[in-house]
């Protein structure tokens, strides 16, 4: 008779081989790597958290000083490659094949590594496609996760940092799995229970509070006036002819930006209350004028922002919190939030080619998608209506009778020329390039063309939803390109043509006075300003400080 | 050269004179006239404690030996780096110790410096640079930084500013470059005493460096531009 | 460092131009801008100093739309420039030429 | 309200002085560059970095020199240190109710080394000349870049030091200290430490600046004209006072590792509340407390 319970007998194993350094679920730090030694078998599928907040530091560094002789070719499904020691386990031999997300600032590293033949690399994903393998076929066989603090029963408190850690913990509990967990600090009662006990093995106190970074942070100063001019352009030519009220942003200065104008010009637009009301968004601090000023209704977080607790306590009515007053993020939900109930997506990107793919993928660099991909997408599965969203399906498909259907607003935002007068506009991806160079089955996109609805630079938007042919839009991008080879290739008679259409339209077609744009727009024009309007409540990190 | 023998060279006449760690200070004989003397050896980094000692010893000599001549014999790679220095507002104790030479100038003092080992930056800023007259032994050092940092620094070749120094005087370290730019009057070779003696005697008057620098094709614009500025009708 | 020059024709002299407009700050990605009223026989004359090597035909697109939106005459146009992108100059150059034909200093 | 940090040096003037009453000397129109910078190439700035000027202040006729941090960090060339030295010796001929120099500046510039460095040396000569001549030097301090290096000293030579809490003023720059010294010895990127360090609150405090002030051109305008009236004292007496305040400085404070223990030795309660609190509420609080 077959036996249907090989994975819970192999656990059983497993937890066996780890009783002697076992005290309740405690295993104290100096017992870590016996710890992995001992549940760890070879070839096991393993899940790192990390992510590009919130870090499992000590038992990433704990997993690479493993004996490979006794751990090796472990198979990584990981979000983030962050630290020098998720790599490190392919140097050292224990593991040898990757499932990832993102990888931003090992990607160099990566690149080299793959090139060796060090790593092989199965897929890279997106968030949500690569928890949704974590319940499909890259189940993980151990997870090692981070928490602020457990009780004895490991019941797992995670303070505003959930972030990745319900999605990976469910895949592996409820597979007999083993998750392991390192908290900051051991506590009699946790302050409320983000991961029940039952689901948690075993819990290390780690020597040092797990790392997070502070990405989502943007300093106001360095926010130039051309960016103040994309991001009026996008409140008045965006925001209010569509009517957002749900939305997501991605990371950098150009949405910041469009986040500090908006108590400002767009208040002076009358557009409170008509614009910009619900987000799936990490809590920005850039947003502290706008939630002040009475903009925004509610914000659900992939995960926090360092320096943002307090004032997240504050604003319960906006942010999602616990009965302990602090926020709970939640990266799967949000990135599903953010692909379903959100009618645009604003980011940046490093290349545009003509037909208005974009990539931030750059030769010798494996960089990753992270979340952009499943927020900068038509998400094809909705079938709930909003204005916005049925304004630009009406715009795609025209009143030719055909099925009526809404369309998702994904907007690219760059600038024509980025540092070093490296083009933004391009007629051939270097992802193209890293594909070749990497053995990759697809290039990199980002974002595909067909999504993109429409691209914002300081010379004008492009309302892709509005062209017809092929040529329309590439003379439609070229007519928005500024100075880039690819915009000096413009047919110019076409791009007058698109602009009397309104396809193509220039700050002054938007009624836009570009002697406005200027930093005095800025509801806030520096990080102590934002410390301010929030009441003293944010506390940013040192780093940012001037005073 | 060791402080005793420079000292030994510079005062045959005779002279007391007191080491402290790299600190020293006291008088010396020259020719007949009395010469107060500070300074530092070992390229000492100059940090607030020296830098207030120095002032001190300024201050005293004014109240105690009207007129007397005093020359500063400073050896130092720099103002001290460090966190507690800054803290403590170590360009005020600068500052204070510019402030006391000058103040001994004006009292009549003639003030003379000697660069004998390393004068560098900050260091040198807030003496030497400060006296009526600064001259140098030939084998000394004058640098802001040397052209390996420069390079880093400004991310300009090093095979460029190497090959620049060569003609130009501007940014290279160098007692001669400094020589050519009017910061060092002159170098002092062979019978110190004689040399002493002799810039103890010139006349002084304003500050001559930038004429100096000019004649000496070092500096071709700071002359004009401040002559121009101080004397163009608005 | 590189040295570029262009001259445009067709322009109009401004009747009672200042003495010179500046705008702008010699800094990394960012230019100044040095606007003079000059006997030029009706010419328009732009000299610019670039720390970006290799930009030339994007110097002559940029000041082509800048001469199109301020068609001046008997001016010389003098720049530093530290890589600035086109959208910065062309905005230093908006600033700059708006402030010359109004005829106050900005 | 204009933010002071955030101007540029032709902006902060064109706020601080009377409208209309500045006159440049040696303006951008006469191309006076500095030449090493082409040598090296790199972009020369018309001004060479430093507006120079007569203007007027609520009437009262002052000299004015204005760093831009933008153009190369305010760092002095053989030109630019010329301009303020001539500007300096001007007052010593047309004797002004003043001089005003807003300064920002990193120090010597590194493409002219040799000659910034003896350039700061003849501008230090030049300050206490006008001062000894019965003319105040009044220094603003407020901008991006700080004061450091040979500025740093320089703007101690003066009559007063006037100071935002954004404004940072010390001798070796913390990026400078922690390249050579190690992290250990200075984090530069711990922004709060380098604030608490060398920034205009900690200055008020030590008595390095005699005035802080909201970062608003407006504010300074009103800090500097309050101390024009200021009389400047170079004789042995001030400097013996001078010298007994460091003498007690160090004998107070040597052994402190960080502001906090000063602040804390100077009997302030939850110093480190110091550094977030307003202009207002700050010199509320330190009233009574500065060394």
């Amino acid at each position: 008779m077959r036996d249907w319970n090989l994975q819970g007998r192999n656990r059983d194993a497993r937890l066996a081989r780890a009783a002697s350094l076992v005290d309740g679920k405690r295993v104290a730090a100096a017992n870590a790597r016996a710890l992995l030694e001992a549940v760890l078998e070879p070839g096991d599928r393993v899940c790192l958290e990390g992510n590009n907040q919130k870090q499992a530091d000590f038992l990433a560094r704990t997993l690479a000083s493993v004996d490979p002789a006794r751990v090796n070719g472990l198979h990584m499904v990981q979000s983030v490659l962050a630290l020098p020691e998720h790599l490190d386990v392919f140097e050292r031999g224990i593991a040898s094949k990757l499932d990832f997300s993102f990888s931003g600032p090992q990607g160099a590293r990566l690149a080299r590594m793959v090139a060796d033949g060090r790593i092989a690399v199965g897929a890279i994903h997106t968030y949500l496609e690569l928890f949704g393998r974590y319940f499909v076929d890259l189940t993980p066989r151990i997870s090692l996760v981070a928490a602020q603090a457990a009780d004895a029963a490991g019941n797992l408190y995670t303070g505003p940092n959930t972030e990745d850690t319900p999605v990976i913990v469910e895949a592996t509990a409820f597979k007999r799995g083993i998750v392991i967990a390192q908290v900051n600090e051991l506590v009699d009662s946790v302050p409320r229970v983000d991961i029940p006990g039952g689901w948690v093995d075993f819990v290390i106190q780690s020597p040092t509070p797990h790392y997070i970074e502070p990405l989502f942070t943007r300093d106001p100063a360095q926010i130039s006036e051309i960016q103040v001019l994309m991001a009026m352009m996008a409140i008045k030519g965006i925001y209010a002819e569509y009517g957002i009220q749900r939305l997501n942003h991605g990371i950098g200065f150009d949405t910041a930006a469009i986040e500090l104008l908006l108590p400002t010009y767009a208040e002076s637009l009358g557009l409170k209350g008509k614009i910009c009301r619900h987000w799936a968004l990490n809590p920005h601090p850039a947003l502290i004028p706008a939630i002040e000023a009475g903009f925004v209704e509610s914000v659900h977080s992939f995960g926090s922002e360092l320096g943002m607790e307090a004032y997240i306590r504050a604003r319960p009515d906006v942010f999602f919190t616990g009965s302990d007053g602090n926020m709970r993020s939640n990266r799967a939900l949000s990135q599903a939030a953010g692909h379903y109930a959100c009618d645009l997506f604003i980011g940046s990107t490093l290349q545009i080619d003509l037909a208005g793919n974009s990539s931030t993928a750059t030769l010798g660099r494996i960089a990753g998608f992270g979340g952009a991909p499943n927020m900068g997408a038509d998400a094809r599965g909705r079938r709930h209506a909003s204005p916005a969203w049925l304004k630009a399906g009406r715009e795609a498909r025209g009143d030719g009778g055909r099925m009526p259907r809404g369309q998702k607003l994904v907007v690219q935002m760059v600038e024509t020329f980025r540092e070093h007068m490296q083009p933004a506009f391009v007629d051939r991806l270097d992802a193209w390039d890293l594909a070749e160079s990497a053995g990759m089955e697809l290039p990199p996109v980002m974002i595909y063309g067909d999504d993109v609805t429409h691209i914002l630079t300081e010379e004008g938007i492009a309302n892709l939803l509005l062209c017809r042919t092929d040529e329309e839009r590439e003379q439609a991008i070229r007519g928005v390109a500024g100075y880039t080879p690819v915009g000096r290739g413009r047919d110019r008679r076409m791009v007058e043509n698109l602009r009397d259409r309104g396809i193509i339209r220039r700050a002054e077609d938007l009624g836009i006075d570009k002697r406005m744009a200027t930093r005095d727009l800025l509801a806030a024009r520096s990080v102590k300003d934002l410390v301010r309007a929030s009441g003293g409540l944010y506390d940013p990190p040192k780093r940012f400080r001037n005073w | 050269m060791d402080l005793t023998s420079l000292l030994n060279r510079l005062f045959p006449d005779g002279h007391e004179i007191a080491a402290d760690g790299v600190y020293f200070d006291g008088a010396g004989r020259v020719f007949g006239t009395e010469v107060a003397v500070i300074g530092t050896i070992d390229n000492t980094p100059i940090g607030i404690e020296l830098a207030f000692r120095m002032a001190g010893a300024v201050l005293e000599v004014v109240r105690r030996h009207p007129g007397r001549p005093i020359l500063l014999l400073v050896d130092t790679q720099g103002q001290r780096l460090s966190h507690r220095d800054e803290l403590l507002g170590i360009n005020g104790y600068m500052a204070h110790l510019a402030k006391c030479i000058d103040l001994a100038r004006r009292n009549g003092h003639r003030v003379l410096g000697l660069v004998h080992g390393q004068a560098v930056s900050g260091g040198f800023l807030a003496t030497s640079l400060l006296a009526d007259r600064c001259y140098a032994l030939p084998d000394a050092e004058i640098r802001v930084m040397n052209l390996p940092a420069m390079s880093r620094v400004t991310k300009i070749p090093l095979e460029r500013l190497t090959e620049l120094s060569a003609s130009s005087p501007v940014f290279a370290p160098g007692v001669e470059n400094y020589r050519r730019m009017g910061a060092i009057t002159a170098l002092w070779e062979g019978d110190l005493a004689a040399c002493l003696a002799e810039a103890l005697a010139v006349p002084t008057d304003g500050d001559p460096r930038r004429a100096l620098g000019e004649e000496r094709g070092g500096r071709q614009l700071a002359r004009k531009v401040a002559d121009r500025v101080r004397h163009d009708a608005v | 460092m590189e040295i570029l020059t262009y001259e445009y024709r067709g322009g109009r002299p401004v009747a009672s131009p200042p003495p010179s407009v500046l705008v702008g700050v010699v800094g990394s990605g960012n230019l100044e801008v040095l606007v003079e009223p000059a006997p030029l026989g009706g010419l328009c004359r732009v000299e610019v100093q670039t720390a970006a090597v290799g930009f030339g035909a994007t110097w002559q697109a940029v000041l082509d739309d800048v001469f199109a939106r301020h068609p001046l005459a008997d001016v010389r146009i003098s720049i530093n420039d530290v890589g600035a992108t086109p959208a910065v100059v062309g905005l230093r150059l908006d600033q700059a030429l708006d402030a010359f034909a109004g005829g106050a200093q900005p | 309200m204009t933010s002071y940090y955030e101007d540029s040096a032709r902006g902060r003037l064109a706020g601080l002085l009377d409208p209309g009453s500045l006159t440049e000397i040696l303006p951008p129109t006469e191309r006076v560059v500095s030449p090493h910078l082409r040598q090296l190439d790199t972009p020369a700035a018309f001004d060479d970095g430093i507006v120079v000027g007569e203007g007027r202040l609520a009437g009262r006729r002052v000299l004015v020199a204005a760093q831009e941090g933008g153009f190369m960090g305010g760092a002095v060339g053989e030109v630019h240190g010329a301009k303020l030295t001539g500007l300096l010796e001007r007052a010593l001929d047309t004797r002004p109710d003043g001089v005003l120099l807003l300064v920002e500046s990193g120090g010597v510039r590194l493409h002219e080394a040799n000659a910034g460095l003896i350039a700061v040396s003849e501008v230090m000569r030049a300050v206490l000349a006008v001062r000894a001549s019965g003319i105040p030097v009044i220094v603003l301090d407020g901008g991006t870049f700080g004061c450091f290096g040979g500025m740093g000293i320089v703007s101690r030579l003066c009559d007063a030091v006037v100071m935002s809490e954004e404004g940072r003023l010390g001798l070796s720059g913390p990026e400078v200290i922690e390249t050579t010294m190690g992290v250990e010895e200075f984090d530069s990127r711990d922004r709060a430490l380098v604030w608490r360090t060398v920034g205009g609150k900690h200055r008020y405090l030590l008595g390095e600046a005699a005035t802080l002030v909201e970062d608003d051109v407006s504010a300074f305008r009103a800090a500097a004209l309050a101390l024009l009236d200021h009389k400047p004292d170079v004789s042995l007496s001030a400097l013996e006072a001078e010298h007994a305040a460091l003498a007690s400085r160090l004998e107070r404070f040597g052994d402190c590792r960080d502001a906090l223990d000063i602040w804390e030795r100077l009997g302030v309660e939850e110093p480190e509340r110091l550094p977030i609190l307003d202009t207002a509420d700050f010199l509320a609080t330190v009233c009574d407390r500065r060394a």
